[in-house]
């Protein structure tokens, strides 16, 4: 069964969303939750056969699709999706369980589950077009989420994700086409396993190229300034699993493709493009910090948060050495595990009163403790205290960065101010001060349902904050073997030197520990 | 001797926990009791790891791998050596009487619980920062003890100027976080690890400019934490949190882990003289610049928050001109008078129903004898009379200053010793003596229970006493830290005369100027007296330069930029295509003579350009 | 003067942008049959022409398909001229507009 | 006293009209019964028609067969050419009327099917296609295209609603000005080569090294304007949203698919090898061609309110989009035409049926067409498998993976990429970003909206058992493409290849 393991994972939640349709209405979250519990359990067996040590692909599988034209059903997972697929599979499981929808449960339970399907399918591809198949297909469950179930201006917020995702996407079919091309000039054989492209070198300016076409796709998934702007719509529309599901995972497609494409495929690109895109990554960090800073709305936010820390993902990603691509994944899931729990703790409020205006709230501290406690708990992971999930990764990331440009990380170490500023400021408006209005003195603090998603994020943000360990050393080793990958293919100088070159420093490792 | 580590280290993490657990529900007095206990069991072991370390030896753990990637390898490690082992020692000797003081202090207050889940969580945050021995660690110690101060500075989060001020001193402190951050990066790419024994051992084998940013970013990390300027206005709001919280992390421990970085970084410091200099220069200015402040505050804790600055300044001048161990007993003995101060303050603010102003006092010490016996121990050794503790720290740093012929530092540390016996006994006289003004006010002051009074009693004894074991001190750190030269050897007793003198000289000028009550209002219309009480106004400056226009460039970032630019080019690209449907569809008319007519049009222009492209061709072919 | 073949194909072309105008111009649909029919037998002259031209027969023939061709589309068209002249008692293209955009 | 002609029937080669003869015969044998018995049903006269398609299929696929082994069959004097393009597009308009003629088994009654001449003229009409795709000589490319052409004018206006006259004529009008573009533009070939068959004008043309370059480019533009009309290039596309409008749903399906293959293969035999043979002005106007037909008839797209039209335009965008593969002209190009085509029918058939069933005999009140928008508002709700069904379809269209139509997308920017038409690749994928806006538009109003009130009975008032199949079928058509990529792919390859595309 480990031989398709993967497949399981990914068309398990189809199946089981299909067969959801017979099951009867009062019924169907049970449904869900249980499908999406195995699902959960699955992934963690997945874990658990994982080999941390090996850094390559594992439970690969192969099927041929379109041999005539290289397209092949193509998985495998190494240590850098392996977290990302339990992470889409556990916030599936936590979105359905703490569920608050009342209307059309069915359906959302079923969207839910096919997305999932696509999730996981997009993580675990190693096929180029596959990856597209699942990364396109996501936005449709997505779509249907945010246009259905959402605030006043759902239906312009949902069009704006799908279309806006969706062009910068089909930029980047039109790269991996030429990808494939380019590899068929070189070998005179089709092909869009990802894994055989890594084997191809490019001439510099084709990859500039193609670097750009990548990027457009990436950046409006990730979202990156400024093609950002779909997101505070999304977000603020969307009902609270939409926001989960696409701050905790969605996002990180985009992050995650980064690593998984154009880094090892254009590493002059990389190197290249580092600066520019660096500067990016600062813009996001200070700037959206500061739009955050200038929210009404606590949802957005929590949205601007998610585009100030996807900079720093960004930033971590274009280090390109193992510490600091290592802390962008490994953020990837902080970042995951820290805003989905907060749209969650922002959809208990909303629950409550319907609003999610600052300007509604004040004092809830005394009205909802735990609650705020929670809310507390999560604020500071996500401003990165030391100890909480997201410190390992943005001090990572940083660090990484900072062994190519002291000015830049100098700028972009400014997140860990300007995201104090708007997180405290948000949590002073909402749960300090006395409680003024009416409404909210009689507010219910958080119950089991919503206790059952929440602390389950917290003891992550905690646990994996202290030890990061069992998740870092996975990450770590496919990370090292990505980065020598880029160290090998690096044709310019500077790209040699940019990017560190591994095998002394393991054979040096390898030394000392013999000693 | 391992064990004695883990348990003065994760004795007050249980005791945090324990009453987190019943953080939510009403005021049982356990939660503090058993807080307390276990503060007490962290001091018995880091007493015993004293013993222990006093004989020449040191404890050095690695508990578990935190972050290891790439070269990267941080481990949660713990050293207990000469200068730890100083630190627990403190640390745990001002929280343990804080604790069991808060027992009665927070006793009517509906967070009782929270208030001591907080307050343990701090402790622990502090051993950790105190305890690692790599940078890492230090700094998870370093935010964490920001956290807690963050809670505990808005314990009362009803109050606006309370999480106002929480905020503040958080995103200051943040500020400074980020230069060590720096300080710490740099660290690792120079050395390729953060282990201190590493980094010291290595450090001289860097380039002297690498050393000196080193130096440099994490000073500044040292200066949020200790509130130096121009990062010291948190200091000062940050009394708006419970007294009990002032006197353990706001001037015992907390801004005193600035120092402990410098001290503990000596064999970095050591290297550049200059940033040494600069250190001391800086904090010889802020001893001064704070001292003037205390001397005209109407908040009495916000003088002796005033007061704690110009200390840390002191400090940072011993540990910046390289004596490192003078810094540090002036840390320990200043810790023990200083929480005093606060825990009498504390007394008086209970006494008064929380009124700070010392004007509307008065008279107390006729209701507080004890209370006022205990601050009058504390405030002779903060102005540094012999034999209390403060003279021995504090003229040992005025003499660092004269034998390393800094006298402009000298000479200001000097004058402010005077100030610091002046604004200390102005506040006693205000206080205790004088016109029993708090009746015109209607406030019914009453003695502290006197279980309060008892555990502060050990560290008023200290107060008095530390200074005493000067040399055994001395013996003990050096054998880690640098030793100092003095060569004032000539002038010693000329200096101690000196100094003496004009701390004398500043008590008896409070108590001849205030022995009536307050001055005149007149004074407050004086241009000096405006610019102290507003502080210079520097939180005014920074409000106008930095938090109204962050603001508002924040809002102009969301409306216009955001909004009226980034998105709304992306809606009118969309739009444009939308609009051109709308503007084009009319080719559809749908009358058959135009369909026509588009087809003949067609194929007329596709024949003018076949006409066009011939006749190019053959001219380019001709 | 000399008919050649350059004459026969400008009469053709002038045909052939005669059938043109006519169809831009006229409203009335019988009449836009008419320009269609002109349109056609414009091109049998010219295949007739240059079938000659060039002693092949394939443009004879082809002009005998278009003839066979057009007598047809005549009848097509005649008979949705006569419904849509049923239904609305006119023939005016004018008034044929009631699907636009 | 003239010679006899002396012809044997082996060089005659009969069989190679043996498709189009069973499809004739096929429509003269509906009008006979109908002759012997009057009166009989319509789906009589459906499943009679389905079985000489499928006869009619059964000799394609056995001219596969011989294709694959011996390569291009020619007959009647070199007329007929069955190559591997003829046989392909064949099986493709024949399969594809399969698929919508029972269409025709529709709950409701309808005034054409009561005709049995509907179904004989449809057959008829299949033969013209048929005639059109498998010669290169122009004369029967006429033939077939007008044959066709006229037995369609009138099955639009057999629908027997005043907008379907008012199709009809327009159809017709402009269908006839295009067939004299097609005369004139043959003269002038004719005139510089001295041959109506394309394989040898284009020799003629070669050996002359264009050196009337003048005269080819004329008779090109009257050919473009032609096939420009056919294919519903912009500006030759205005007939397409009315007549598709105007027509019932299951015609207007029909015409997105069938009538447009004959023109494309047709449109390939004519340009493909000007192309080739460095033509630049040819490339360069199909360049504009192309991208002005997709990008205008997309923008068009976006502002519609009726469903159906807005299919219309997104066909000719399609077509457009298809388009390209001529000007590209490789093998992969070509052989991405038919796959592209082939995925098309599946879904666009699934779209029109869907339509279809939701059509009613008068319009709704307060409604000017008979699919506007709001029609299917909160079909989700009422309705939920048609609207997955209408979404899916829409999704397909948009070229949303794994669906149907996103391999042919795929497939042919891909081909363009190869090619080295990088910007064309580019503006083919953004081009199916604008469209994505106006599916997407369908599934909001189906997914997103509150239903209108009182609508619940008209939708799928028309559907029957038979109408369900085609959209199962459809259905699993554009959801399983993605296996039947593969095979379709090596045997459109094969073909393509080997009929020199």
């Amino acid at each position: 069964m480990l031989d398709h393991i993967l497949s399981i994972l990914i068309f398990f939640p189809a199946l089981a969303a299909m067969l959801g349709f017979v099951v009867a209405k009062d019924s169907i979250r049970a449904y869900g939750i249980t499908v999406a519990a195995i699902e959960f359990v699955l992934s963690l067996w997945l874990w658990y056969a994982y080999d941390p040590m090996s850094s390559g692909m594992q439970f690969m599988e192969s099927a041929p699709l379109i041999p005539a034209f290289g397209i092949n059903y193509l998985l495998g997972i190494d240590g850098i999706s392996l977290f990302i697929v339990i992470l889409s599979t556990f916030f599936t499981l936590i979105g359905i369980a703490s569920l608050t929808e009342t209307r059309r449960v069915k359906d959302m339970i079923i969207t839910l589950l096919f997305l999932e399907m696509t999730m996981v399918g997009v993580f675990a591809a190693l096929d180029a077009i596959v990856f597209y198949v699942f990364w396109e297909l996501s936005l449709v469950p997505m779509l249907y989420i945010i246009g259905a179930w959402g605030g006043p201006l759902r239906i312009y917020a949902s069009v704006k994700f799908f279309l806006y995702t969706f062009t910068g996407s089909l930029v980047m079919l039109v790269g991996m086409l030429f990808m494939a091309y380019f590899y068929y000039q070189a070998t005179g054989m089709w092909s869009f396993s990802i894994l055989e492209w890594y084997r191809l070198i490019l001439p510099e300016n084709f990859q500039l190229w193609l670097f750009a076409a990548f990027f457009l796709g990436f950046a409006i998934k990730v979202p990156m300034f400024p093609f950002h702007t779909w997101l505070p719509y999304a977000h603020g529309q969307a009902p609270t699993i939409g926001s989960v599901i696409l701050a905790a995972i969605l996002l990180k497609m985009g992050t995650y493709a980064f690593v998984r494409f154009s880094l090892p495929l254009f590493p002059d690109a990389s190197v290249f493009f580092m600066f520019p895109i660096a500067a990016i990554a600062i813009i996001m960090i200070i700037y959206t910090a500061m739009v955050a800073y200038a929210q009404e709305d606590i949802k957005q936010v929590v949205a601007y948060s998610s585009v100030s820390h996807m900079g720093v993902i960004i930033l971590g990603t274009f280090a390109l050495n193992v510490e600091g691509v290592s802390g962008s994944v490994f953020l990837m899931l902080a970042h995951g595990v820290v805003s989905g729990a907060l749209f969650l703790l922002v959809g208990v409020i909303y629950d409550r009163r319907h609003t999610k205006l600052m300007s509604e709230f004040g004092g809830l501290a005394s009205v909802m403790p735990r609650y705020a406690t929670i809310f507390g708990i999560m604020m500071m992971a996500s401003v990165g205290l030391p100890l909480t999930i997201n410190f390992v990764g943005e001090f990572l990331s940083l660090l990484g960065f900072y062994k190519q440009s002291h000015t830049y990380t100098l700028i972009a170490g400014t997140a860990i101010i300007v995201g104090a500023i708007y997180m405290l400021a948000a949590y002073k408006k909402m749960f300090f001060g006395n409680v003024t209005n009416e409404e909210n003195k009689k507010l219910k603090d958080v119950n089991k349902t919503e206790l059952i998603g929440l602390v389950p994020l917290v003891i992550l943000a905690i646990w994996l904050g202290v030890y990061p360990k069992p998740v870092l050393e996975p990450i770590n080793n496919s990370v090292e073997s990505v980065i020598q990958l880029m160290h090998d293919k690096a044709q310019s100088s500077e790209a040699k030197a940019r990017i560190p070159n591994l095998s002394d420093a393991g054979a040096m490792k390898l030394h000392q520990e013999a000693h | 001797m391992e064990l004695y580590l883990y348990i003065a280290l994760f004795a007050p993490l249980v005791g945090s926990l324990y009453a987190a657990l019943f953080g939510a529900s009403p005021k049982s007095y356990h939660t503090g009791l058993i807080a307390s206990g276990l503060l007490f069991t962290s001091l018995v072991s880091s007493a015993i790891l004293l013993s222990y370390v006093m004989g020449g030896h040191t404890v050095h753990v690695e508990l578990m791998t935190w972050m290891a990637t790439g070269d990267l390898y941080i481990p949660f490690g713990f050293v207990v050596d000469q200068v730890s082992v100083v630190m627990m020692m403190v640390v745990t000797i001002v929280s343990t009487v804080v604790h069991v003081y808060s027992i009665g202090y927070m006793d009517h207050d509906k967070g009782f619980n929270r208030f001591f889940s907080y307050l343990s969580a701090f402790v622990f945050s502090m051993m950790v920062l105190v305890m690692s021995d790599n940078f890492a660690g230090l700094f998870i110690g370093w935010e964490g003890v920001g956290l807690c101060s963050w809670l505990l500075i808005g314990f009362w989060y009803h109050k606006e100027s309370a999480t106002w001020a929480a905020n503040e001193a958080f995103i200051m402190n943040r500020i400074a976080d980020l230069g060590m951050l720096i300080g710490i990066f740099l660290v690792y790419w120079n050395i390729g690890s953060l282990q201190y024994d590493v980094v010291f051992a290595e450090i001289h084998n860097l380039d002297q400019k690498v050393i000196t940013w080193i130096g440099i970013f994490l000073f500044i990390g040292a200066m949020g934490k200790s509130a130096q300027f121009p990062l010291h206005p948190w200091l000062a709001d940050a009394m708006e949190g419970p007294t009990p919280v002032s006197a353990l992390i706001h001037a015992a421990t907390m801004v005193t882990a600035g120092v402990y970085l410098v001290i503990r970084a000596n064999p970095i410091y050591s290297e550049i003289p200059d940033v040494g200099y600069f250190i001391a220069s800086l904090g010889a200015f802020v001893a001064m610049f704070a001292a003037t402040m205390a001397l005209v505050n109407r908040d009495m804790k916000r003088i002796i928050a005033y007061s704690t600055l110009s200390q840390l300044g002191y400090m940072f001048v011993a540990a910046g001109l390289g004596a490192y161990w003078v810094a540090l007993f002036h840390l320990m003995a200043h810790a023990f008078f200083k929480a005093l101060l606060f825990l009498g303050a504390g007394n008086v603010m209970h006494a008064m129903s929380d009124e700070l102003d010392p004007v509307k006092m008065g008279g107390l010490y006729k209701v507080m004898k004890g209370t006022a016996i205990l601050m009058i121990l504390a405030s002779v050794a903060l102005a540094g009379i012999w034999p209390f503790a403060g003279f021995f720290s504090k003229d040992k740093i005025l003499e660092v200053a004269f034998s390393s012929e800094h006298y402009i530092l000298w000479g200001t540390l000097w004058i402010t010793a005077g100030l610091t016996a002046f604004y200390s006994f102005r506040l006693i006289m205000l206080a205790f003596f004088g016109e029993e003004r708090y009746k015109q006010y209607g406030f019914h002051p009453h003695e502290a229970y006197r279980f309060m009074l008892v555990v502060m009693s050990p560290l008023a004894l200290l107060a008095v006493i530390a200074g005493w074991f000067e040399h055994d001190f001395v013996r003990l750190v050096t054998t880690l830290l640098p030793g100092f030269e003095f060569h004032t050897h000539h002038v010693e007793l000329m200096l101690i005369g000196v100094t003496s003198l004009i701390a004398v000289g500043g008590i008896v000028t409070a108590i001849l100027m205030y022995r009536n009550g307050p001055l005149s209002t007149k004074w407050e219309e004086h241009f000096c007296y405006k610019v102290l009480i507003n502080q210079y106004y520097i939180p005014k400056l920074y409000n106008e330069i930095f938090t109204k226009p962050y603001g508002a460039l924040s809002r102009f970032a969301w409306k216009e930029i955001d909004i009226r630019i980034v998105d709304a080019t992306v809606d009118m690209i969309a739009n444009a295509i939308y609009k051109t449907g709308e503007n084009t569809r009319d080719i559809q008319n749908g009358n058959l003579s135009t369909m026509l007519r588009w087809m003949v049009i067609g194929l007329v222009v596709l024949l003018a350009l076949a006409v066009a492209f011939t006749v190019g061709y053959n001219a380019i072919g001709a | 003067m000399e008919i050649t073949l350059t004459h026969y194909l400008v009469l053709s072309t002038i045909l052939f942008a005669i059938g043109l105008v006519g169809i831009m111009r006229r409203k009335n649909l019988l009449m836009l049959f008419f320009a269609t029919e002109i349109l056609l037998n414009a091109t049998n002259i010219g295949f007739a022409a240059i079938s000659h031209y060039l002693g092949d027969l394939s443009g004879q023939m082809f002009a005998f398909f278009i003839i066979a061709i057009a007598a047809s589309e005549v009848a097509i068209g005649l008979g949705l001229l006569i419904v849509w002249y049923k239904r609305t008692g006119k023939i005016d293209l004018d008034l044929m507009t009631s699907m636009r955009g | 006293m003239l010679e006899p002609i002396n012809v044997s029937m082996a060089s005659l080669n009969v069989a190679t009209l043996a498709p189009m003869l069973i499809a004739i015969i096929g429509a003269l044998a509906i009008l006979v019964i109908d002759l012997a018995k009057e009166g009989l049903h319509k789906s009589f006269y459906v499943m009679v028609a389905l079985l000489f398609l499928l006869l009619d299929l059964g000799t394609l696929v056995e001219f596969g067969g011989v294709f694959l082994k011996n390569g291009t069959v020619l007959g009647f004097f070199d007329v007929m050419l069955m190559d591997g393009i003829a046989i392909l597009s064949q099986i493709i308009i024949v399969a594809g009327s399969m698929l919508f003629i029972p269409l025709a088994l529709t709950s409701k009654r309808f005034h054409e099917y009561n005709y049995p001449e509907y179904f004989a003229l449809f057959l008829f009409m299949i033969a013209g296609f048929q005639f059109m795709v498998a010669t290169d000589n122009l004369i029967l490319v006429f033939v077939g295209l007008e044959t066709a052409s006229l037995a369609l004018y009138t099955l639009i206006a057999l629908h027997n609603r005043s907008k379907s006259f008012e199709a009809a004529v327009k159809y017709f009008t402009m269908g006839a000005l295009a067939a004299g573009f097609y005369a004139f533009g043959s003269m002038v070939l004719y005139a510089i080569s001295g041959s109506v068959e394309i394989n040898q004008i284009a020799t003629v043309l070669a050996e002359d090294h264009y050196s009337n370059i003048g005269f080819v480019l004329v008779g090109v533009v009257f050919m473009i304007a032609a096939f420009g009309f056919k294919l519903s290039m912009v500006p030759f596309h205005t007939w397409t949203p009315d007549v598709y409008e105007g027509s019932s749903a299951a015609l207007a399906g029909y015409m997105s698919i069938v009538p447009k293959i004959a023109a494309f293969v047709v449109a390939m035999r004519l340009f493909e090898f000007l192309v080739h043979s460095g033509v630049v002005w040819l490339q360069v106007i199909l360049y504009i061609g192309v991208v002005i037909t997709m990008t205008a008839s997309n923008i068009w797209a976006l502002v519609q309110t009726d469903v159906k039209r807005m299919l219309a335009y997104s066909s000719i965008s399609h077509a457009g989009f298809v388009m390209a593969a001529i000007l590209i002209g490789t093998t992969q190009a070509n052989s991405g035409l038919f796959l592209y085509w082939a995925l098309f029918s599946f879904t666009n058939l699934g779209a029109f049926t869907m339509l279809w069933v939701n059509r009613q005999k008068n319009l709704l009140p307060g409604q000017s067409s008979d699919h506007p928008y709001e029609k299917f508002s909160g079909m989700i709700k009422t309705m939920p498998m048609a609207a997955l069904m209408m979404a899916l379809f829409m999704l397909s269209l948009a070229g949303i993976p794994p669906f149907g139509l996103f391999w042919g997308k795929m497939y042919m920017i891909g081909s363009a990429v190869s090619a080295g038409y990088t910007v064309l690749a580019l503006i083919m994928a953004l081009n199916s970003a604008i469209a994505g806006y106006y599916y997407l538009k369908l599934i909001i109003f189906m997914f997103m909206k509150e239903p209108m009130v009182g609508y619940e009975k008209y939708y799928l008032m028309n559907a029957s058992l038979s109408l369900k199949t085609i959209i199962g079928i459809a259905a699993v058509g554009t959801i399983f493409a993605v296996f039947a990529v593969n095979p379709l792919l090596e045997v459109i390859t094969r073909f393509v290849y080997n009929s020199g595309y």
